[in-house]
């Protein structure tokens, strides 16, 4: 047993519990049979796999393009404390930390702004597909954390189109960039407010490189490159010059409570290789096990996951039934999961010893990734000053 | 019971409880008035039976008003209680009804002098008399020892070569007696906690009051007391941040009040994570807890990261305060002290992470002898680059 | 001077320094009898010269013993005396000889009650009077104040318009005269360490005696102050390590020494690591410093990792030692309260940081308002799923 | 200026310190103008450069292979402390931890038990043509921590050859490997004492698999394989069932000094970059630099790299004139180093931020490279009991 304590499953009373463990059980079905085998190869060839997305999204099956969308539009209509827990299922079925992050992009970070912030007409043209995976939507992790860093996407008016929009910029680290059929853009007015947008690939003058990058080859990475893009109003999401009360905050939150929740099935998995180390390892003539220092590194493993759990499950139910989203509980979560996934990830390798000659190497794609989990979501730099704004007041004394 | 959890006399009175070193009289009858010691017991004990979160809540307040009294209190009213309601039986209620009234106060009297966490070290012993028991022994660093009515005792059963049960016992002792001689040690932090040694001479048990039990099945009635440590120490963090964010706001350094300041930011909120971690893991093995299951690992869990946790926040807190955080009689010089005996109190947290390693399948802790460097070549120096041996 | 820079009656009596928060006057002539006070000066000023690797080792040494007695003295003969001879010249040697013969003892008056290093919310003055100067003002949280002979007063100078002189000077304050009132602030650590404030009244300086100085260049005489905390910081460090060993050594548990649990002995190599590192780092400062270059950047290097390595080293061995270790007399809880003492004191730690960045090349610190999460969306809280604003 | 007060340089007065001052400044120059521009691509293409190696080990240029082999062998004849300050240098000038490791494998722990306990007829034959680079030296880094891990070579007497030695078994993690005219070997006789050897690769029996490792990519790393070798007693290095106190406390001791040293230049190298990214990268609108956590980070990155140079060079200068090498010294430096080697990295990675396009990535190869540094040398589960045992003594009390 690794994780004593799960952290409690979805409420039994409520009505889609069933279904949502029904999910999560064939999620960590497929992503055993499916996504496992290959990881490691696919991490190596820096490869995305169609047939493993198609099958992941399948409805009939765990259904993970689509579990925030409401039942009404296609959607498996989970909580957002279900979803967590799916995502969490995901990491450590598949661990493969770059698949988690590809589908949480999609799932959540792409997702929930068209449901909360889209009007009907959005809604009924986007999540149905985005639903069934047939559409896959992306964004820049460089805009999930409002203005901390510089724009680089501008917006002005379209000069023969009355309510259109021209948008000119780059926006690179876009999740999913190559597979995505549209993006959710946020763009800056010369009056420094913002917009966000809802951007189909096909736009003319849309660009999409895609990119390497070191960190979480198993998701594919774009460069986006709007090059006087024209958008008509139907682009809008929400409020003209209203990202920074609707979209921004909302962004920003998802990024940092969703793209978290795979991480903890990441850990888990560690834990797992740790302790599985530990019992087949000697030092000194000894199990490793014997040792205090690995036993007590495994309880702080085994301790520093619940911690995590408990704080990303309570930022997450904010967001369910009555629950007020919060900011910073969604930044103390993320903070706090940086951290232990980074002190998991060390303790972890120190168990597992150097250059394993066998297995997936998970401890050493773990420990590359959380370094970019840890740059991701703003960082400390940003997530520190959010919490402490919380505490403090934002603005001058 | 104040449904505000709140204790304003006993928060007034705390920085004179720790300088004095003893916990005033109307703190008792604030705890009476309050309902406090009634929480955590079914209304058949004299309890009210309170929910998890209410108890929680009423824990974390209490320590917040006044750390050294919510020891004194909850040792006597939640982990002496449910030791004896957990290990006795109805002939045992007598004994925890004065304990939820606030008119006795009882200890737990497990550590002796020669050590701390480990039973092998442990000399007192319970022999049969004619006439129920006595028990023999020293106990020591025990909270409520200078002052308690009551000590459940562990202890040795001097037994019979036929008696097959167990090796030890819970033994509830009376401490109005005259074989009982107690002593105070001076300590640290939580100085307004009684803390000290309790010395049993031919001392008189009734034979009902004697509970053989294998030393294993202690760590179960144990666990209340990780939970009440580790509230101790969420509610010294909390109190050590909520005065530093009041200092932030307050002081002005360098043309700007601290709070302005990136790196006191940063420090607050490093603390505001870490206590809302602790505390949502308290929340979740209380609830666990009261709803009848053991949740002996999650609170293990909780006391290692809280109880360490409170010592880095109450730092900070001092770092933050700056000079000021060090004289005496300002409030985090006293969090500060408090901080540092969770750790050690209740149960050495190295021993907590042992028995979490073993529930992940590690099996139990086996010790050797420190001689592994003995075969190696690790215990030699080397020669020099010239091949001249310095050793 | 004793080659071996040890302080064995110094040693034997730092419990009950601690403890009654006063130095003994045995320890003031054990003192004077070393040589100790004459270690860093020159002959010429009535010093001994001695090397910086002596230097070192003795207030090593020194601080070992009793970090009290070792802060009080070392402010006097070390710090305030090098800025005495760096900012001073000839006429000043009168003031320098009898701090090292251990007659006198002086204060380095900085701090005032509003703020700690921010020199802006100073407010003490001096003046010019018909005969000398006279000064006014009121300095807070200094080494030594309750019973100096002399305070080395950092203070504003009241300046006619046409003088274009710096804001500051150093006073060199005869602290026995009638304008001059002390008292003591009861401190977490380092109790035999006299501390407290000085108030000013008209107090009367000759004119000799008040030396105009921009604040900037202060920073360079400080620097021995930093040197002072920090070797402090190590002697405590070493002194707790020094403990835990002898302690895992003969403590016993669950059937065998501490020594032999890899958990402790992973924290013994910890803190052996830490502290030779701070020491190393010491050494190097030192010599550069006393073969003329500054080394303030290697030196606020020094101050900022071993006041903190001294906490994490006393903490773990608090915990080593378990509830002995909290125990008040107890060796280790004493050496736990002193090394919070070296964080915050000579100067504050986050200030150091910033200036090693400024000398790093990042320029000078630039501080605005905390209003930096305003034009962003991170202000608010979310809508929830279905768009329901909540904030 | 990174680190305002650069560990003292070797001695003026020492008879060699222009002559080791000049190897640095060529080692400088050559590794900007040779090995810096290739690294990264080196790097990614997991390769080993034969003539950047001839370069660096040309003993009319930086001499990197002779360092420590005495003049009259041909070598540069420097002390421990000076060679510690070149491997530095080429740590900072390579940007290449792996570079680093490979030359410090030949140069020190491959040459040094040469020197220090072979017979006068193994050293003339081994270290002129070590330090000319002609031969290249190499061991398993598993062998380096004597036998805390199993032993995995085995020493029986040769049956027709008195004195000789039938070796058997396998050794990983072989850095160096496929380039090595030469293996240091310890292999276990059957009564549990061992032996050390120089064995030469044209072996009977002996094979080299090149094997692949994910950290230090531009090392060449090998698996050694001994299929029933029969060596000559003149493999044989120092005393027969001697190593426990002759070659093993020697090669733990200059693994824990030596391999360390090129980090102390990669800690320098990664301070360069972080202040470079804290001027121009801006957050919330100003730049990084303005920050206060930035300011900390930088103060704190500077103060461990002293920290560590201070602790590395004490326990190298007990290897020169009349120190006394101290195992718990040399375990410290290690120890340290490598903490400060990961907080280093990490801090500088948040303050670069995620997947900079530009640049040669030594933040993200250092993160890999720096969980390898720190798994070998036995990690902090032979270092903390060798450094305790120096405090509690480490038999049976």
């Amino acid at each position: 047993m690794v994780f004593p304590h799960h952290p409690a499953r979805p409420d039994g009373a409520s009505p889609s519990a069933k279904a949502a463990q029904e999910l999560a059980d064939r999620t960590q079905e497929l992503t055993h049979r499916l996504a496992r085998p290959t990881t490691a190869d696919r991490d190596r060839r820096r490869q995305w796999d169609d047939t493993l997305l198609t099958a992941l999204c399948d409805p009939t099956g765990p259904h993970l393009a689509g579990l925030l969308v409401p039942q009404s539009l296609g959607g498996a209509g989970l909580t957002a404390t279900q979803t967590c827990h799916i995502l969490d299922t995901l990491g450590e079925g598949s661990r493969d930390p770059g698949l988690g992050l590809a589908l949480t992009v999609h799932t959540a970070l792409a997702t929930v702004p068209l449901r909360a912030l889209g009007t009907t007409a959005q809604r009924e043209r986007y999540l149905p597909r985005m639903a069934s995976g047939e559409w896959l939507g992306a964004l820049s992790l460089r805009q999930t954390q409002s203005t901390a860093s510089p724009p680089t996407i501008t917006a002005r008016p379209a000069p023969e189109r009355p309510g259109g929009w021209i948008l000119h910029g780059r926006a690179d680290l876009v999740a999913l960039g190559p597979q995505a059929h549209h993006f959710l853009v946020i763009a800056e007015h010369d009056d420094t407010t913002r917009t966000a947008f809802v951007i189909d690939r096909d736009t003319p003058r849309l660009h999409v490189h895609s990119t390497d990058q070191a960190a979480m080859p198993t998701c594919p990475w774009a460069t986006l490159q709007l090059d006087d893009c024209l958008v008509l109003p139907d682009a809008v999401l929400g409020t003209v010059r209203g990202a920074a009360t609707e979209t921004e905050p909302l962004l920003a939150t998802l990024d940092w409570i969703f793209t978290s929740a795979p991480w903890l099935g990441i850990m888990r998995a560690l834990t797992h290789d740790a302790l599985a180390a530990a019992g087949t390892r000697t030092l000194f003539g000894t199990p490793l096990a014997h040792g205090q220092s690995t036993r007590f590194a495994l309880a702080d493993i085994a301790t520093r996951g619940e911690l995590a759990a408990g704080l990303l499950h309570h930022a997450a139910a904010q967001f369910d039934a009555d629950g007020r989203p919060s900011r910073r509980d969604a930044a103390a979560a993320r903070l706090f999961t940086v951290t232990a996934a980074r002190a998991v990830t060390q303790d972890a390798a120190r168990l597992i010893g150097p250059a394993a000659a066998d297995g997936d190497h998970l401890v050493e794609r773990a420990h590359r990734d959380a370094l970019f989990f840890a740059s991701t979501g703003g960082g400390t730099d940003v997530l520190h000053p959010v919490i402490a704004a919380s505490l403090l007041g934002s603005g001058r004394p | 019971m104040n449904t505000h959890h709140t204790f304003p006399g006993i928060a007034a009175r705390a920085a004179r409880t720790d300088a004095t070193g003893s916990i005033p009289p109307e703190n008792w009858q604030d705890l009476k008035d309050s309902g406090y010691l009634r929480l955590f017991h079914p209304p058949h004990l004299g309890g009210t039976g309170a929910d998890a979160a209410t108890q929680v809540q009423a824990m974390e307040a209490l320590a917040r008003a006044c750390s050294g009294t919510y020891w004194s209190a909850t040792v006597s009213a939640l982990l002496c209680a449910k030791l004896i309601s957990t290990y006795g039986d109805e002939r045992h209620h007598r004994l925890i009804r004065p304990l939820l009234t606030g008119d006795r106060l009882a200890a737990f009297a497990i550590v002796e002098p020669a050590a701390g966490s480990d039973p092998a070290t442990y000399r007192t012993t319970v022999r049969p008399t004619g006439n129920g028991y006595t028990v023999n022994g020293e106990k020591s660093r025990i909270t409520n020892a200078p002052n308690a009515d009551l000590a459940v005792t562990l202890a040795r059963r001097d037994k019979p070569a036929d008696d097959t049960g167990p090796d030890w016992c819970l033994a509830f002792v009376d401490l109005n007696q005259p074989g009982v001689r107690r002593y105070d040690i001076p300590h640290m932090g939580l100085r307004g906690m009684p803390w000290g040694g309790i010395v049993y001479t031919d001392a008189h048990i009734d034979e009902s009051d004697v509970i053989p039990l294998p030393f294993t099945e202690l760590a179960e009635g144990m666990t209340w007391g990780w939970l009440l440590v580790s509230i101790a120490a969420v509610a010294t963090a909390e109190s050590a941040l909520t005065a530093s964010v009041r200092h932030a706001r307050r002081r002005i350094s360098f043309g700007r009040p601290l709070a302005h300041m990136e790196g006191v930011q940063a420090q607050l909120a490093d603390s505001r994570t870490h206590i809302d971690a602790a505390r949502l893991l308290a929340h979740r093995g209380a609830a666990e807890r009261v709803a009848g299951a053991s949740a002996r690992d999650l609170i293990g869990m909780l006391k290692i990261y809280a109880t360490e946790m409170s010592v880095q926040v109450t730092a900070r807190a001092v770092q933050i305060h700056g000079a000021t955080g060090v004289t005496q009689g300002h409030e985090v010089e006293r969090h500060y002290r408090d901080a540092q005996m969770n750790v050690i109190g209740a149960f050495a947290t190295n021993r907590l992470r042992e028995q979490i390693a073993e529930h992940l399948g590690l099996g139990p802790a086996v010790y050797r002898p420190f001689d592994w460097l003995t075969p190696t070549g690790l215990t030699h120096d080397p020669v020099s680059l010239d091949g001249l041996t310095t050793g």
